[in-house]
């Protein structure tokens, strides 16, 4: 069993991979890959088609992706529980990066936060993850409460950055 | 044939020149510089000789490394495919002088219409409609109402030793004209060595229509239809199609009539292509003539099966033409797309990178013009045209399909390519319908042909399972100790197993 | 089109249909056995269904696993392409049953044409020349002089199930008979389950033409013009063209309008194609009829300009022909030859191997029908043809030169094929003439493109060099370090050095 | 400096290599060999022209070469062992042509052997090579054995030739 986050342009998929099982966002796909050459074709196959995806993959865990001529930059890393890239770094709206439960909240409005605090334990796939805030700045609202089934990009909490241009 | 033949070109025009030669049994020599030692041209040649350095400056614009390119190979006749030397009468006039046969126009002709002022006035004497405006060079900055010639604006300023849509600007008004026009010149200068321009009007959502003709240089000229090129990027051609979809037979004939007539008043030789703009009154006016093999040219060969090239040469060869226009019948439709190496979502800019994976397409009605190859590394140093795909059907609808569906087979493994905004312009209603002007892709905003976050999907668990795999791997290998070149054959075990 | 194709085939066939029905907008399904789980096929195809094991009854001769696949899918029409289900009228019956569209002939055209003595009989009330030769089995073993029908040895021992070249063996007298007639047997019993077979006379240095036809099922039927098949290897095909070089027009006539009468006579629905035997007395004996594409098709797609495939469904899916006789009329010529991996200099054994490098031919007048990819595993599984090279000209040499430059493009690395042996026959003067007869390659001896002693030498110095690069690297790994992967980046360094 | 011998069908070619010289049985060429891409795709290029010369290695040192899609299958043994006098042959001293493993020694102590016999075989590179013996002789002595990894140069086999002018 193992679990990825990956980023896609702006879109956030976790990817849970067992032995024959394959969940995106928590729903079950049957995606398998195959190399086809040594140069990058590989075959992305689940059960309707034949996908032929062109993967290089760079240095960082980074992907340049190509299907059907589309160029595609996927970031991958590993297990859910890193910095989540949903939140919206200028305005600091901090939303749910997954379906799942809301465990605890670690801050109270008003409470000032630096960048990468941990505010928030959302539970998903029987997994924990922390979720991070992505700037320093003042909780302004939360959303939410411990207890909650949210979805994904649910707003859960807001913050007033230090560095708001509109201040 | 007694001939052998030196290319003066590179890329894909270049690979096409050597197969019409190959099919002719003429022996040919390709040339390269340094980045291109190993390019397609080089290796489907007969013979290939380095004539110097990737700049070219030094090497394919190097008029004495490509005579003592010919003096060393032997070569009896130089092609110069087009771009480059292709319109530099200079070029012509030292390798006939050399003693050897150059597969073009006369070198005056290519003066003339080097010229863009002098091919204005040939055009007119030659009876066709050219463009109202002054014939002679701008001087200072009169008003534009000076000037005359119902010239207003917007109103276009180019250089007259421009042409291919290079060293054209456009100004909106009075004021805006002093600054266009120092601009217009400065660029003109260092793009052709020549600041001198002039104006013309602009022609409001136009269609570019040309017509390809071939002379003997002796009067007789054919001519084998007209190509519509209206979709272009900055005044550069990126879709072309034969025939002009919405030509009436009378219409056709007469600028057709018109293409050989000017032919005809300049005794012209070799293949060349008279550009027209059709106004929305659906008048005709000259623009310029490409004395030369043009990039679109494989549609109107689609249409009328004959080689141009195979033609141009036997022309050259023996003087004679080997046709009469009752053997050019024109049948059904060719469209071509150019593939680039620019990313049309920023603005075309240039791209580039090594091909590591090429898959190019097949089948019934397609044809693929190339000078890619696995291995290739793209580079800014030249034209960024990598390929071409034509396709040919009974009806415009028809090869609309087919190629639509080659440049779906197309791969091109490493590169950002313009393959994908291809298909969505020959996708897009306006297109289907033939409604298409100059300014098509001004306004033109593309829908996605896959819904954008099923890409998004596959990327994100095609990266994902490959990453696994990958780590799979490295613990299979550290406990087995497996030999990392074997990790495709293991993958592909595990694969199997799945 | 409200139709979903489920394409009952493999290989280049059923990459060839999935292309067309592309460009009619026709969703398809691609169906796989293990081995081809990464073909071609199943990745340009919309969709790709898994059907069964790499052996073929167990997956394309598998009709309960492709019904089953069609539920699946919710497929609304099979295409059986060529060779495995296609000329078998059970599945014709059961996709019909399960009411599906099924794009052939009735089940009950082919199971007359898939009994080679009903074909005959068929033919014979046709009014069509058909050889001689009792219409009945052979029963026992009798003097050919008391079975009459001016028999005489040498005589063929033909199976009645057989076809497509297949079930055919030489009987050279009368003591060699007895043995022959086991063998055939024997043979029938292994390749189609039933051992009839019958006698018909060897027609001498015969040349084989073939007529492509389509009829609507309703006695309306379209000729397409015919084909020469003459190049044969153990009677299976190797290159064909169309037209038939040396067919007067009168010849064609009577040949096309022999092939309609029989099509009408049957009612005859979808494709078809009826081959006959030219003597030397250019006198035309039919043979057997094939109910479905076949291999050859593009040749006549090339000079008719016309989507055979895209005609059999629209047929299929209209029970409307959307051409008339005059709407079709053949330009110029087509030249196809095969890409097989047999080695012709070892009485064309097949050879197997991955492609690890490949680039298909392109430019003017060049098609290229083919499954293979880099990456490809090529086994003995299936059928040995990888790829079609198919060459259209104004006229036959143009056509020859043209696929003579064709294959010298097409590059396969890992793989002994064909090629070279096809360049030589288009190569030689018979054939160049059209001196052909079905015969040709028994007394074919071909001479070198290339002397053996230049390309000996080449590949001596090639060896060398590589080897010295590897142990120089292998050095310079050793003193620097250096990561093997960057191996190809580390050679490129040095070899701009040299 | 380097010679090798390739054996390409029922021909011999003697290839000599120095910096920016190449002789083939005692011609000079202006050969180059590049590498296209990874898949065995190579340029042949000499003053006239470039080839395309398809190259697969096999384990044992031998190659299977695709030149204008003629198939040809060539073996290359380091060192001419022909009369060309070279060190080696004069003393009758194998040395390794290169560094890498020992992989098998046929030979023992005593033999005779006959000039191009195969003594020792030595992989690097995942090659196989075969060493032969540039001349007749007897075996003297064995200065290595299978599983040793030696640089090149290191002396492997000594031979006392028959034609040893010091007897």
């Amino acid at each position: 069993m193992a679990d990825y986050r990956v980023y896609v342009g702006a879109r956030t998929y976790d990817v849970r991979i067992e032995k024959d099982l394959l969940l995106v966002n928590g729903d079950q796909f049957e995606f398998d890959l195959e190399s086809i050459n040594g140069n990058g074709l590989h075959i992305l196959r689940d059960r309707k088609r034949n996908i032929e995806a062109y993967l290089q993959s760079n240095q960082n865990g980074s992907y340049d992706i190509q299907i059907n001529g589309n160029h595609l930059s996927a970031e991958v890393v590993f297990g859910f529980h890193n910095q989540t890239k949903t939140s919206d770094q200028k305005t600091g709206q901090i939303k749910s990066p997954m379906p799942g439960l809301i465990i605890d909240i670690l801050v109270n409005e008003g409470d000032h936060v630096q960048e990468g605090d941990t505010i928030l334990i959302q539970e998903a796939m029987k997994m924990q993850m922390k979720i991070r805030t992505p700037n320093s700045g003042t909780i302004t609202k939360i959303y939410t409460k411990p207890g909650n089934q949210v979805d994904k990009g649910v707003l859960l909490i807001s913050i007033d950055p230090d560095d708001n241009p509109n201040r | 044939m007694d001939m052998k033949l030196l290319i003066a070109n590179r890329g894909e025009i270049a690979v096409r020149i050597v197969r019409t030669c190959q099919e002719l049994d003429i022996p040919t020599v390709a040339v390269y510089s340094d980045t291109d030692r190993n390019a397609l041209h080089t290796r489907y040649a007969d013979e290939a000789i380095k004539i110097g350095p990737t700049k070219p400056s030094e090497s394919y614009l190097n008029i004495p490394a490509l005579l003592d390119a010919c003096k060393k190979t032997n070569a009896t006749a130089v092609h110069p495919g087009y771009g480059f030397l292709s319109e530099n009468p200079k070029f012509g006039e030292a390798v006939e002088d050399a003693g050897m046969l150059f597969i073009g126009p006369r070198p005056h002709t290519m003066s003339i219409f080097g010229d863009k002022l002098l091919a204005r006035k040939a055009a007119r004497e030659a009876g066709l409609l050219v463009l109202p405006g002054p014939d002679q060079p701008l001087q200072g900055l009169p008003l534009l109402s000076q000037i005359g010639n119902n010239l207003s604006f917007p109103v276009l300023v180019k250089a007259i030793a421009g042409g291919g849509g290079k060293g054209i600007r456009l100004a909106r008004s009075q004021d805006e004209l002093a600054d266009v026009v120092d601009l217009a010149r400065e660029e003109a200068i260092a793009a052709f060595g020549d600041g001198t321009i002039y104006l013309e009007p602009l022609v409001q959502k136009a269609r570019h229509i040309e017509v390809q003709i071939l002379g003997d240089g002796n009067g007789k000229v054919l001519t084998f239809g007209e190509r519509e090129c209206s979709i272009q990027r900055r005044h550069q051609k990126l879709i072309e199609e034969a025939p002009a979809s919405e030509l009436s037979p009378k219409e056709r004939d007469s600028i057709t009539a018109a293409a050989c007539q000017l032919g005809k008043q300049l005794n012209y030789r070799s293949l060349g292509t008279v550009e027209f703009l059709m106004d929305q009154n659906r008048q005709f006016y000259f623009i310029e003539v490409n004395p030369r093999i043009q990039v679109e040219h494989p549609v109107t060969e689609m249409v009328t099966g004959i080689d141009l090239i195979r033609e141009q040469i036997q022309l050259a060869l023996t003087g004679e033409m080997s046709l009469v226009q009752s053997d050019i019948n024109p049948q059904g439709a060719a469209i071509e797309a150019r593939i680039l190496a620019e990313n049309p979502e920023e603005g075309f800019i240039p791209t580039t990178g090594e091909i590591s994976y090429l898959k190019e397409p097949g089948g019934p009605g397609i044809r693929v013009d190339s000078a890619l190859y696995q291995g290739m590394e793209v580079t800014t140093d030249y034209d960024s045209m990598l390929s071409k795909v034509i396709a040919w059907g009974e009806n415009r609808q028809i090869a609309i399909n087919r190629l639509k569906r080659g440049l779906t087979e197309y791969q091109i493994g490493g590169l950002k390519t313009d393959l994908v905004f291809l298909t969505q312009i020959l996708d897009s209603h306006p297109y289907q319908i033939g409604k298409i002007d100059t300014t098509f892709l001004d306004d033109f905003n593309p829908t996605e042909l896959i819904p954008e976050e099923t890409l998004t999907r596959y990327a994100a668990v095609a990266a994902a399972l490959h990453i696994h795999k990958e780590r799979n791997f490295q613990e299979h290998k550290e406990k087995e100790g497996i030999n990392p070149w074997r990790q495709k054959a293991w993958q592909e075990q595990t694969n199997t197993g799945s």
